[in-house]
């Protein structure tokens, strides 16, 4: 590490650039999710502000700024103010171990567009996203509300168990890449991409995704339906916000890294890395929608069920049968 | 090696003993109790870590790791069993295990409508 | 991996594979005792695999060894394992305790022992003291039909993670002096005699904290009683037999390859000490069973550690000695209270009155085992605190032996007790108490290599050697 | 000493994070609540994780997070909050009495580390630098029996916990 001054600026530059796009593209996933939605279900979405409701994100976020900020009687008052903070910041985190562009060449420095190159890349995505349970337990917890409660147990016990099927998913990643950095892994698919020689992994590590970011049909924490808005029952303003924006954020986060674990990274053809690169997550972020607005909720007991009777198993056999095909090959 | 060894072995015996005071006194709390013990075994792993960054070994390192599985499994039994114990009184208070008082003893039954969820 | 590699770790193997079929055994099988058969038959198998194994001295490549004293202990603890899966097998099945985790447990716990007996770094040495003491904070709690049990279990649970933590810690600090986790390594630089280094006397101070948890020494024995007395039986029996006994391994594995052991003399004085003195008085009061012989036990580490304060080849090897003959009294001791407790017998004093003419055979498996514990002379117990009194003597400890020897000898009271309860005082007939043939035939061994080992010593030491 | 470009820098925040470990474990074991207590901990397991980052260990540091913070302590905050044990109005607080003995024993403990430690280690100082690569080729060659023992006690952690949970063959 050396400490020059244009490397520092560099170094600035790409952690706000980072900001900057992941902020905006989270606000404008939640416009695309609803126009996507209506789409689905045959009717036009919000269309009144700016020209085709382009600027609803913008009114989205005054209304959100200038409701009230509320607490409930008997909550929490620090770990109430403290679990949206908890649920955003590890997602914008886990970004900067993403690479999402090849090196390029800025003022004479070789610049990898990347904010951090850890060796444990791989891990501190895990760490991270382990860290981003205690948003939605301590959100539902310090709320002292009874539905809040039941969705951050739930949520508890699904990030938990789905953690471990997405940690087993990416092992075989690890073991055909050698290398916890992420930047190796992405170079191990120069030649030929992850998801041809792991599918079984990927559709894994895919599921896991979906229910780490608590969608549907893993939407269990949240569920409407039973627990009125589940952990973040009692949260208003610009608090709700955070919890809301946190969770596109993590769309893009681990639409980001399901492109780097299996489809290459900003490796393709033609078209310049970085473009590639937003192009795949946004395919995932499209798909995440699209399950969306087609799949109906799972029961909670079918939820677990799933993950530790199906993915978990299948997760171990496929590192085992990875294993194997690598002792043999040599 | 960024510090001497004596100061990481400095900062491992401050955290050992803070967990020690928090086994002492806490003596009737299972939850706090653990929560000690894990204190103190994190103190062993930093001078472990400390041991493998001093001597260039990764021994340590792989002997830190060992700790973190073992305490996993010793932490999910002892879960398990408050859970298992909690069913049947109501109640994680240490002092009330001993097998001289009564069987199912109860004190400041708490609403359990939480503990039937999922 | 080499074919001797394989030898030596087959006990293991079988071990664990053993647990493993158990578990799918029983999982797809509605019958208990097909679990039970089969971890038998593992347990036995090891056993003799340590036997068959050829005599290679230490592997580089899997870090195991298999000298003779290893062997012993291997087969001890697997021949142990084997005999309180037969007499569990009953007292489980009469206690509706029912499940296949238990043998598969059992076998877990022989195979922490067996790992711990066979390793040559820190890290293989602790984790097998940390396997085997896991396995037993299951069995502890596996009576699930008794509160108490799983109360005890949790108790037990708590100490041992507090014990573990010193222990971890104690060890840290000697792998920050040697930077070696090979037990011949940490032990050279740590304990070298000349120019001894502070933090290694601190590591050393919290690593024997930790093992006195572990031993029930008397500074760390407040456990003992209770848990012995909410334990099912026969895990008490392994529990005394086994556990201790890996401990004490543990320490035999290390202290003799210090170059001078010297440093540790003062602690074990005064573990010695209190050991012996509380342990034998507490029992004095004691009216239940169970927590009369957990007392006696706190005693008996008393007098191992009187062994190892000698610190002395000789020691060593009366404490090894010890070791084996304590796990194959206590085997013998709460088998016999296992089978009468599984014909309806109480815990305490009062509860055994009569039981002498009920269950003649029981009740004198408990008489010799009663006997041996108090030291009466052809049993093992009178050969091992000779062995122990001897080399205490040898090395200059007048005063403390002196206090053991009286020790022993207010010992022999409490067991009398006991023995009295048994036979001199009659209570109605009602119907002689049945026994199994595992049982007796379980018990008739431990028995038997009580008088044996306590007649013949010799053989036994041959193999007791250290380096 | 290593001669890295800025060891000032690694020490000075080796010193910071040493602080923030041992602050926010004497919140957590001062704090009556169970749940801040745990939000504490984690505070501490997070800043001992990046002083195993910079004490050259980074496997360890992320395992660190992963497994205490991330699986252990969410397990006690589970247990919890399903048995609804966050109401430190139930549970005594520990008395003087209680502080005493404890206060005085762990003192006693450290004076005799402090001056134990604070003697000079006459041990050679090896700086050589672990990878990650070193520490995958010892843990699977050198300790392979340890990870087999360590398995098989994951193993039984869920033999044990099922075994505890179940309540229809009872």
């Amino acid at each position: 590490m050396s400490y020059d001054p244009i490397d520092i600026g560099i170094m600035f530059a790409k952690i706000a650039l980072v900001f900057f796009v992941i902020l905006t593209l989270a606000a404008y996933l939640v416009f695309a999710e609803r126009k996507v939605l209506a789409w689905i279900q045959d009717r036009k979405g919000p269309n009144r502000v700016g020209p085709f409701g382009l600027l609803q994100p913008l009114a989205d976020l005054i209304k959100l700024l200038t409701k009230e900020d509320f607490r409930p009687a008997g909550s929490d008052k620090w770990l109430f103010y403290l679990a949206p903070a908890m649920a955003a910041i590890p997602a914008i985190m886990i970004f900067s171990v993403i690479p999402f562009g090849s090196p390029v060449t800025l003022f004479g420095h070789q610049v990898q567009l990347q904010v951090a190159d850890l060796n444990v890349g791989l891990l501190l995505f895990m760490a991270l996203s382990a860290i981003a349970v205690y948003g939605v337990a301590l959100g539902g917890w310090a709320s002292n509300s009874k539905y809040a409660l039941l969705g951050s147990i739930r949520g508890l016990a699904q990030l938990i168990s789905y953690e471990l099927s997405m940690g087993l998913a990416l092992v075989p990643v690890v073991m055909l890449a050698r290398s916890f950095r992420l930047s190796d892994i992405v170079n191990a698919q120069e030649g030929c991409w992850f998801i041809v020689y792991q599918p079984v992994a990927f559709v894994i590590f895919l599921i896991s995704i979906a229910a780490e970011c608590k969608r549907i049909p893993f939407d269990l924490p949240e569920a409407e339906g039973e627990l009125v808005a589940g952990f973040h029952t009692e949260y208003s303003g610009m608090r709700f916000g955070l919890f809301f924006v946190g969770e596109y954020i993590n769309i893009i986060v681990l639409g980001g890294l399901a492109a780097t674990f299996f489809l290459g990274g900003w490796h393709g053809p033609l078209l310049p890395p970085v473009v590639w690169f937003s192009l795949k997550v946004l395919a995932f972020a499209f798909l995440f929608i699209w399950i969306r607005g087609t799949l109906p909720r799972l029961r909670y007991d079918q939820l677990m069920h799933f993950c530790w009777k199906v993915l978990t198993p299948l997760a171990l056999i496929n590192v085992l049968v990875t294993a194997w095909w690598m002792v043999l090959r040599g | 090696m960024i510090v001497p060894l004596q100061h990481v072995l400095i900062l491992a015996s401050l955290l050992f003993c803070l967990g020690l005071v928090c086994v002492l006194i806490w003596r009737s709390n299972i939850i706090m109790l653990l929560i000690g013990i894990e204190i103190m075994l994190n103190a062993a792993m930093l001078v472990f870590v400390g041991g493998a960054n001093h001597w260039g070994m990764a021994d340590g390192q792989i002997f830190a790791l060992m700790i973190m599985a073992m305490t996993s499994t010793e932490v999910s039994l002892a879960l398990a069993m408050v859970v298992y114990l909690y069913r049947r009184r109501k109640s994680v208070d240490v002092d009330e295990l001993t097998n001289q008082r009564p069987l199912g003893h109860t004190e400041a039954s708490t609403d359990t409508a939480v503990s039937q969820q999922p | 991996m080499m074919a001797t590699d394989f030898w030596i770790a087959l006990p293991l193997l079988l071990l664990a594979v053993g647990a493993l079929v158990t578990l799918v055994v029983g999982a797809i099988s509605r019958n208990d005792s097909s679990g039970y058969i089969i971890a038998i038959i593992s347990a036995l198998g090891a056993a003799c695999c340590t036997l068959q194994a050829p005599p290679v001295g230490m592997v580089s490549t899997l870090g195991l060894s298999s000298t003779s004293t290893v062997r012993l202990f291997t087969s001890l603890f697997c021949l142990m394992a084997a005999a309180v899966l037969v007499l569990s097998k009953e007292y489980n099945k009469h206690g509706g305790n029912r499940g296949e985790e238990y043998p598969a447990t059992i076998l877990f716990t022989a195979f922490g022992m067996a790992a711990l007996a066979s390793a040559t770094s820190l890290l293989t040495l602790f984790l097998g003291l940390e396997a085997m003491t896991f396995g037993f904070y299951i069995l502890v709690a596996s009576d699930l039909k008794r509160e108490a049990s799983v109360e005890t279990g949790l108790k037990y649970l708590l100490i041992g993670a507090l014990s573990s933590a010193f222990l971890a810690f104690g060890i840290a600090l000697i792998y920050s002096v040697s930077g070696s986790l090979a037990i011949t390594q940490a032990m050279q630089t740590t304990l070298a005699g000349s120019s001894v280094n502070p933090v290694a006397v601190a590591g050393w101070c919290f690593l024997l904290f930790g093992m006195a948890f572990k031993l029930s020494l008397v500074p760390a024995h407040l456990w003992t009683p209770d848990v012995y007395d909410g334990t099912p039986a026969p895990v008490t029996a392994f529990l005394s037999g086994g556990s201790k006994g890996a401990s004490l391994l543990f320490l035999l594995i290390l202290l003799p390859q210090a170059a001078d052991a010297g440093m540790l003399r003062l602690p074990f004085w005064w573990f010695a000490l209190l050991s012996m003195l509380i342990g034998n008085l507490s029992a004095l009061r004691e009216n239940r069973i169970r927590r009369l012989l957990a007392y006696s036990s706190i005693a008996h580490m008393g007098y191992v550690a009187l062994a190892l304060v000698a610190g002395s080849f000789s020691g060593y090897q009366a404490a090894a000695y010890y070791a084996v003959a304590y796990g194959v009294i206590s085997l013998a001791a709460f088998g016999a209270i296992a089978v009468m407790e599984r014909n309806g017998c109480g815990a305490t004093l009062d509860d055994y009155r009569g039981r002498g003419a009920r269950n003649p055979f029981a009740s004198g498996v408990l008489t010799l085992a009663l006997f041996a514990l108090a030291g009466i002379p052809p049993t093992a117990g009178f050969t091992g605190k000779f062995l122990i009194f001897a080399a205490t003597l040898k090395s200059g400890e007048m005063t403390l032996a002196i206090i053991g020897m009286l020790t022993v000898a207010v010992s022999i009271y409490y067991y009398l007790r006991v023995i009295s309860a048994l036979y001199f005082n009659t209570s109605e007939q009602t119907h002689q108490d049945q026994c199994t043939i595992g049982e007796v035939v379980v018990l008739s061994i431990a028995s038997a290599s009580v008088v044996l080992l306590g007649l013949f010593p010799a053989r036994l030491l041959a193999l007791l050697t250290f380096p | 000493m290593c001669e890295d470009c800025c060891p000032d820098m690694e020490q000075t925040l080796f010193y910071i994070l040493a602080a923030v470990t041992v602050v926010a474990t004497v919140f957590a074991i001062s704090e009556k609540h169970p749940v801040h207590a745990i939000v504490y901990l984690v505070t501490s397991f997070f800043a001992l994780a990046a002083l195993f980052y910079l004490l050259a260990a980074p496997l360890i540091a992320m395992f660190e997070v992963i497994i205490y913070a991330g699986a252990i302590m969410v397990l006690f905050m589970f247990v919890i909050m399903m048995l609804d044990l966050g109401h430190p109005e139930n549970s005594a607080r520990p008395g003087f009495w209680q502080w005493l003995p404890a206060l005085l024993l762990a003192g006693a403990t450290l004076v005799a580390l402090g001056i134990l430690m604070s003697n000079r280690i006459s041990i050679p100082d090896k700086a050589a630098v672990v990878s990650i690569r070193d520490v995958a080729v010892m843990l699977f060659q050198k300790y392979g029996v340890a990870i087999e023992i360590i398995s098989m006690q994951l193993l039984f952690a869920a033999v044990g916990a099922f075994y505890l949970g179940r309540r229809g063959k009872q």
